[in-house]
């Protein structure tokens, strides 16, 4: 009974350290992304709170707990109330198949650093990731606004474009590795990790997660010059915050995945295996942000050509080479 | 095909050199509260109405202002005084609307309302963003210091009488038919 | 019919009509400031020209002064046309002044429109500019001569079209002037249009300076109320006050102009003085606490002494709502009247022409332009219907002959033939006089109400009968005393006239009076009378938008709207409802809002002094029923409840003629006026155009217009009393003694005393129905101080 | 009764309930919402059963991008709720009456569990390869049979849409 137990703790231990991570992470992801935004363009960014700003994320958090909670008078309340919390659980749980290092061993007994190791963990991802456009969809749905509604219709029809890429270009990797299990794919990599293997599937994946993410270049749910803010316009206070950490919580996830599927995970010289994670998330992170810098949106047909037309013809092409190659 | 290609990676690569790149160029943000820029002059802030050389009020009251601003904050209404003066008996600008487009400033035909470099101009209390005239009236000629419009309009006014203002001939004898 | 191409598009017009006139049916329209349609061409701006590129005529010629041929090929925007279009322009502003943003004119001024639609902004010419000095012509019109392009409009309106002769030009060349020999106040009663016409600023609104700019004005279609002929205005509002007046075209009724009167008249409506809260006992109230009040206490008197205690006095310048809201008040509550009669004979003669009057033989005032004989009886146009002497002006431009038959000093911007008569001789000339219409094709028989009785107006509409069964296009046109003159004889069952109310006042009848829109002491004849019957009432009911004495005197007064800010329908002589729509919302001027002439800084939602009510929706509220809430229902309710006004519904643009065809009346015996006895003259008061009527007498401006009171009389008759003109005079009556001036004039009555009424005159010399006849003995000639 | 017991009864609970709610349910939007929770609550109902393979495969293709589509669909085209009451009782009495017998034979079937139900219970608690092994090995005909048919669909639908788009095009021009 009491190892029952005992697993329990090391269980709600792991999820606690991990959710603390990620939120406090997805913080100051915002201010490092406005920071970073605001030098790309030869500006400061954010620096009155605190030192260069360093409490800024704090400030915005106070601002968006006590900021009122609005719901416009024609919206659906229920589900208006419930999206944000959709956008944002999905994005979280994506983290419990998430390999951090590789067991550990205290007082004799293994810990595996995973919060849980199973063995579809892929799929559980991307089940997880196909949940979150109810999120998306049904807040713009619910707020009975036509920007909203815009902005979730898009957001649907996007996300679905963009899973089938997203799946396809893991499907060489799920070859090489023989598995479903994250913390499988993260040991085949001990050799050499996949990316110098799977440089197409790599680009797919990456783009894919971007557009996922909705962040710029594909942000057309949101394109605040055509929709306002898209499906959360009428969104305001913790649930607006919702959102957000929704989004820099994905953008984590999808650094997560990246650095499992293709850099190896937690795998790396010197440095303990989470760090090597946090190094390799917050280095794919960084390179989101300088896309965003960089690249102006996409306009919606260029998107849908891009997804269908480009993306996952070379996914699927890069199935039949990698599937010929296993094979030989 | 693969030219193509290639152009598109290279100019894509090109835009993210350029961003690059300003990572590492110092930021020209001023910080503002801290370092306050001198304005040029015609920096379109606060509104105010100036005086005519002789220190009188140049506004005429002409509507024009009012029936070109965009959003409808001026509003006035003109009166005459003793000498057949035409003047603003009330002039208010609603601040709280204003959008500081200078089209009042352009269509002022007397350079009696001009726009200031002030900007730090906002109140907590939006009434108080309503400027009547004795708040918006000032006591210098602004940008157009040698200009009096009633010098040049020919009407009487007490300042000269018929034929008496600039580029004016003396009245016509009507009395004559001789030249 | 000439067929002609004007900018590639063919258009056929009827022969003699100008290339302009052509162009503009196509809706092109070609700039001028010398062509007006209602003075025509002179050819004098040089900037209507056009290129002919083919046919009779060639190259840029003025297109007002050529007449549309068979052939012509016309292009309006030829470079060489537009060229010397902008060049005309240039040359116009050479000495024109820089003075838009002080001029009034400025925002609407054609001149100004023309300058920026040609281009010309900076001034090329280093001359330097003509100036002329101004004269003051009056309080109604500014002069600016700088400003003038020598069009030539207002000496062609002022002399050509309305007729009189003070207004003219001087100069050759470059220093033309267009004023009056000598400065003064300018005599025509149209003068007003000067300032429509002149295309810049030289004519401005003097009482109106500086208000505003047109773009700013809240700008409405209204109908003057100012007299019977219901001309069409435009009403420009600022800041919930109306701040002018002007003409509105109209086919039917009064063409481009309006008078005087109209124009100005409408400073009532915003007077300090005028009433805006209720009053009980002479304590101030609000308007609904006023008209609770009334209605409590004319319940409590109804039910003590029962409904025929109680009358209802209406007058026939409120609005057919009013008059209508009025008969179902009395109809619902049995209470006495309505009365919509003040006094006089007048009410009887309104009675026989509206039911003389039919859609065959009722005259428009654009069939009057195009008559060629013109029998006036009774009637005078300038002071009672001043419209309609611009409209006999044009006809005798035409060559009509025109006949006047009354005893008054007529003066009239034409000529005419005067025969003086009194009223009993009336019946007689107006027969003799009869024959000389024998020889037109299109007579018309004008026909007053104020100064003649019923006897004349059917002896009047018996003789357009009989023209027009001798195959002449002949009609019957009848001037009425106040603006719903037409409307109230329509809907007036009683035939009661206020008199008949003072006697039932006097005997203890009628204890509780209700006065709608109406100033008892303004029309009833005997003031002494009047006060002491007043006195005897327990309550009095006023409810005015005018400051008069019954209001200030009344037990209580309920404010009501004004025709600006309740709007209503009102039928003009001839039978043609008009309806008038709100020119504001109402409510206290945003100056008198704000403490002093400055708006209130604060902020409210409601408009303060907007409660106050339309007089009909008062009406309704006294018998204490909710009125109709809008005035669509409103309308809708009459058209249901009256059969007279079921005509209503087709009220179109031009109004919807209604005819006393459905009201069953019977006619009352004419009477023959009784014989002046000898050594008696006659005293006769008159309508005047400015002053006498109740509510531009309430108009600062016209009030300076009225002059000194006057007692006219013919020259026969001061030349036997003794009297010299400017004379003073001294009317000696039972109770009264009035002081007037005395005018001499050779072509009036003999054996009558003309008194036009008059602000000043604090005396209103009319014994209802009866003719007033003074003894040559009480005329006294009092010696100047 | 074991923890998982509680769990299993509370969740098919949560199944049946958030069926009949997106059955009656007369805001589609809403129904679907239901519809969703119930195939998340079979989900889990497979997890628990120890078959995460097929529960996942049940988010993933009905809730993640069946119903996905088919709310696309619903909020694209705005249904509107219908007046009054919707159904009339006889369609209540069809349903009920095909719900009697659906219940009916399944609970025949779970009387007379076959012999063959054991090899399937085995293949679906298997980990994915097995899985795959499972099907590909004993059902390969009836996958390609399946999976022929879903690429003539797909290419029927292609042409469906191109010849569409190509007639538009010729007609108004380019679009």
């Amino acid at each position: 009974m009491w190892i029952w137990l005992l697993g329990y703790l090391v269980l709600m231990a792991k999820i606690t350290a991990v959710l603390t991570a990620v939120m406090v992470l997805a913080a100051y992801l915002v201010l490092v992304e406005r920071k970073l935004l605001g030098r790309f363009q030869v500006r400061y960014g954010p620096n009155r709170a605190g030192i260069y700003g360093i409490l800024q994320p704090v400030a915005d958090g106070i601002k968006l707990l006590l900021k009122e909670d609005l719901v416009p008078e024609g919206a659906d309340r229920a589900i208006f109330l419930a999206a944000p919390a959709v956008v944002a659980t999905t994005a979280l749980m994506m983290f419990a198949v998430v390999p951090f290092g590789p067991r550990l061993t205290i007082g004799g007994r293994e810990i595996p650093m995973v919060i849980t190791d199973i063995n579809v963990g892929l799929l559980y991802v991307f089940a997880l990731s196909s949940l979150g456009v109810y999120g998306v969809a049904l807040g713009g749905w619910a707020s009975n606004s036509k920007y909203a509604l815009l902005g979730g219709i898009r957001g649907a029809a996007q996300m679905i474009s963009y899973e089938l890429a997203l799946g396809l270009s893991i499907v060489p990797v799920v070859m090489l590795a023989g598995s479903f299990s994250l913390v499988d794919i993260v040991n085949a990599q001990a050799g050499l990790p996949f990316i110098l293997v799977q440089p197409l599937a790599f680009g797919v994946f990456l783009i894919s997660a971007m557009a996922e993410t909705k962040r710029i270049p594909f942000d057309l749910p949101e394109a605040e010059t055509e929709l306002g803010a898209g499906y959360h316009t009428e969104y305001s206070g913790m649930r607006f915050g919702l959102f957000f950490l929704g989004e820099y919580v994905h953008m984590q996830v999808m650094g997560a995945l990246v650095a499992v599927f293709f850099l190896g995970g937690w795998r790396g010289p010197v440095l303990p295996p989470p760090v090597w994670l946090l190094v390799k998330i917050v280095f794919v992170v960084l390179f989101m942000i300088w896309v965003r810098a960089t690249l102006p949106r996409l306009r919606y047909d260029q998107l849908m050509n891009l997804g269908w037309k480009v993306l996952i013809p070379l996914a699927l092409v890069n199935i039949l080479i990698t599937g010929a190659f296993v094979a030989a | 095909m693969i030219r193509a290609v290639i152009d598109i990676i290279v100019s894509i690569a090109a835009g993210f050199y350029t961003t690059g790149r300003h990572l590492f160029v110092r930021p020209v943000t001023e910080s503002y509260p801290e370092y306050k820029r001198p304005l040029p002059a015609r920096s379109r802030a606060r509104i105010i109405l100036t005086r005519d050389p002789e220190g009188r009020e140049r506004c005429v009251a002409c509507y024009l202002c009012s029936g070109v601003c965009p959003v409808n904050c001026i509003s006035m209404q003109a009166a005459e005084d003793s000498q057949g003066r035409r003047y603003a008996a009330w002039f208010r600008i609603n601040f709280g609307r204003c959008i500081y487009c200078g089209l009042c400033e352009q269509a002022c035909p007397t350079s009696a309302i001009q726009l200031t470099p002030d900007f730090e101009h906002i109140r907590r209390d939006i009434l108080d963003m309503v400027f009547e005239k004795q708040d918006l009236l000032v006591d210098l000629c602004g940008k157009d210091p040698d200009y009096d419009f009633y010098q040049h309009a020919g009407v009487v006014v007490g300042l000269a009488g018929k034929g008496d203002h600039i580029s004016e001939n003396p009245p016509v004898n009507t009395r004559t038919n001789m030249p | 019919m000439p067929k002609l191409i004007i900018d590639n598009r063919e258009i056929e017009v009827p022969e003699g009509t100008k290339v302009i006139k052509a162009a503009e049916k196509l809706g092109i329209y070609i700039p001028r400031f010398c062509f007006h349609h209602a003075l025509g061409a002179v050819g004098a701006c040089r900037v209507c020209a056009v290129k002919f590129q083919e046919g009779p005529v060639d190259g840029v010629q003025m297109s007002c002064m050529i007449d549309a041929q068979d052939g012509m090929k016309v292009s309006t925007a030829d470079p060489e046309a537009a060229d010397f279009r902008r060049s005309v322009i240039e040359w116009l502003m050479l000495n024109h002044p820089h003075d838009c943003p002080v001029c009034d004119e400025g925002g609407h001024c054609l001149l100004q429109d023309l300058t920026v639609a040609g281009g010309h902004g900076i001034r090329r010419s280093k001359g330097r500019k003509r100036t002329y000095t101004d004269q003051y012509l009056g309080p109604l019109v500014y002069h600016e001569m700088n400003r003038c392009i020598q069009c030539y409009r207002c000496v062609r309106f002022y002399r050509e079209y309305s007729g009189y002769s003070d207004l003219g030009v001087t100069g050759i060349a470059g220093r033309v002037y267009f004023g009056r020999l000598r400065e003064g106040i300018l005599e025509s009663p149209f003068a007003g249009n000067l300032i429509d016409i002149c295309p810049t600023g030289v004519y401005t609104d003097r009482p109106s300076r500086y208000t505003g700019r047109r773009w700013d004005f809240e700008r409405t279609p209204g109908v003057c109320i100012h007299c019977s002929l219901g001309c069409r205005t435009t009403v420009s509002a600022r800041y919930r006050q109306v701040v002018r007046v002007e003409g509105r075209f109209s086919q039917q009724v009064n063409r481009d102009f309006i008078c005087d009167r109209g124009r100005y008249g409408f400073y009532y409506a915003d007077r300090p003085g005028r009433p805006r809260n209720g009053r009980i006992n002479g304590q101030t109230v609000s308007a609904q606490q006023a008209v609770e009040e009334a209605r409590d206490r004319l319940q409590r008197i109804t039910q003590e002494h029962g409904p025929e205690a109680v009358g209802i006095i209406g007058s026939a310048r409120s609005s057919l709502q009013t008059l209508s809201a009025l008969v179902h008040l009395c109809h619902t509550t049995g209470w006495q009247g309505p009365v919509f009669r003040n006094t006089w004979i007048a009410g009887a003669a309104a009675d026989a022409a509206v039911r003389a009057l039919s859609p065959e033989n009722a005259f428009s005032m654009r069939e009057i332009e195009t008559a060629d004989a013109i029998l006036a009886v009774g009637a005078d146009p300038v002071n009672e219907a001043p419209m309609l002497a611009l409209a006999m002006r044009q006809a005798q431009r035409t060559g009509a002959e025109i006949i006047a038959i009354d005893p008054r000093p007529l003066d009239w911007p034409f000529d005419f033939a005067h025969l003086a008569c009194r009223a009993e001789e009336m019946e007689e000339t107006l027969a003799s006089a009869a024959e000389r219409l024998s020889a037109s094709r299109r007579p018309v028989v004008i026909c007053g109400t104020e100064i003649t009785d019923d006897g004349i107006v059917m002896q009047a509409a018996d003789l357009v009968a009989g023209l027009r069964g001798s195959d002449k296009r002949a009609g019957l046109f009848c001037t009425m005393p106040q603006a719903n003159s037409f409307g109230a004889a329509l809907l007036d069952e009683s035939n009661a006239c206020a008199a008949d109310l003072a006697d039932r006042i006097e005997t203890g009848q009628i204890r509780a009076l209700a006065v709608f829109e109406s100033d008892l002491w303004h029309v009833f004849p005997d003031r002494s009378r009047l006060s002491t019957a007043l006195e005897k009432l327990d309550l009095l009911v006023s409810v005015d938008f005018l400051d008069t004495p019954l209001f200030e005197n009344a037990d209580i007064g309920i404010p009501s709207l004004t025709v600006f800010e309740a709007g209503g329908i009102y039928v003009n002589q001839e039978g043609r409802a008009q309806q008038v729509r709100p020119a504001h919302t109402g409510g206290l001027p945003i100056a008198a809002a704000g403490l002093g002439d400055h708006p209130p800084r604060s902020f409210s939602p409601d408009v303060p002094g907007r409660d106050m009510p339309a007089a009909w929706a008062a009406a309704f509220s006294l018998s204490g029923q909710a009125p109709p809430e809008t005035d669509a229902q409103m309308t809708a309710w009459m058209r249901d409840n009256f059969a007279v006004l079921a005509d209503l519904a087709h009220m179109e643009a031009d109004g919807v003629r209604l005819f006393a065809g459905r009201k069953v009346s019977i006619p009352d015996e004419a009477q023959i006026p009784e014989k002046k006895p000898d050594q008696f003259l006659e005293l006769l008061p008159a309508p005047t155009i400015f002053g006498g009527e109740p509510m531009s007498g309430h108009s600062q401006c016209l009030r300076e217009l009225a002059g000194l009171p006057a007692v006219w009389m013919a020259r026969a008759d001061a030349d036997r009393l003794g009297i010299a003109d400017d004379d003073r005079v001294s009317l000696g009556f039972e109770n009264i003694e009035v002081t007037l001036n005395v005018r001499i004039s050779d072509p009036m009555a003999q054996g009558v005393l003309v008194v036009y009424r008059h602000p000043d005159i604090d005396w209103q010399p009319a014994p209802d129905g009866k003719r007033i006849f003074i003894s040559e003995d009480q005329i006294r000639r009092i010696e100047k101080a | 009764m074991s923890v998982y017991s509680i769990f299993f009864y509370l969740i098919a609970a949560v199944m049946i309930l958030s069926t009949a709610l997106a059955v009656t349910r007369k805001n589609m939007v809403h129904a679907v919402l239901f519809l969703v929770i119930s195939f998340l609550a079979s989900a889990l109902l497979f997890f628990l059963l120890g078959a995460p393979l097929l529960g996942i495969l049940e988010v993933v293709i009905y809730a993640g991008a069946i119903m996905v589509l088919f709310l696309f669909v619903v909020m694209m085209i705005r249904i509107r709720a219908p007046e009054g009451s919707g159904f009339l009782l006889w369609h209540y009495m069809g349903a009920g009456g095909l719900s009697a017998v659906y219940v009916a034979a399944c609970l025949l079937l779970i009387r007379h569990a076959g012999p063959g139900t054991g090899a399937a219970m085995a293949a679906a608690v298997a980990a994915p390869a097995d899985f795959g092994q499972y099907l590909f090995e004993r059902h390969w005909l009836g996958i390609e049979i399946v999976s022929l048919l879903l690429l003539v669909a797909l290419i029927g639908v292609l042409h469906l849409g191109l010849s569409r788009a190509g007639r538009r095009s010729g007609k108004g021009g380019a679009h």
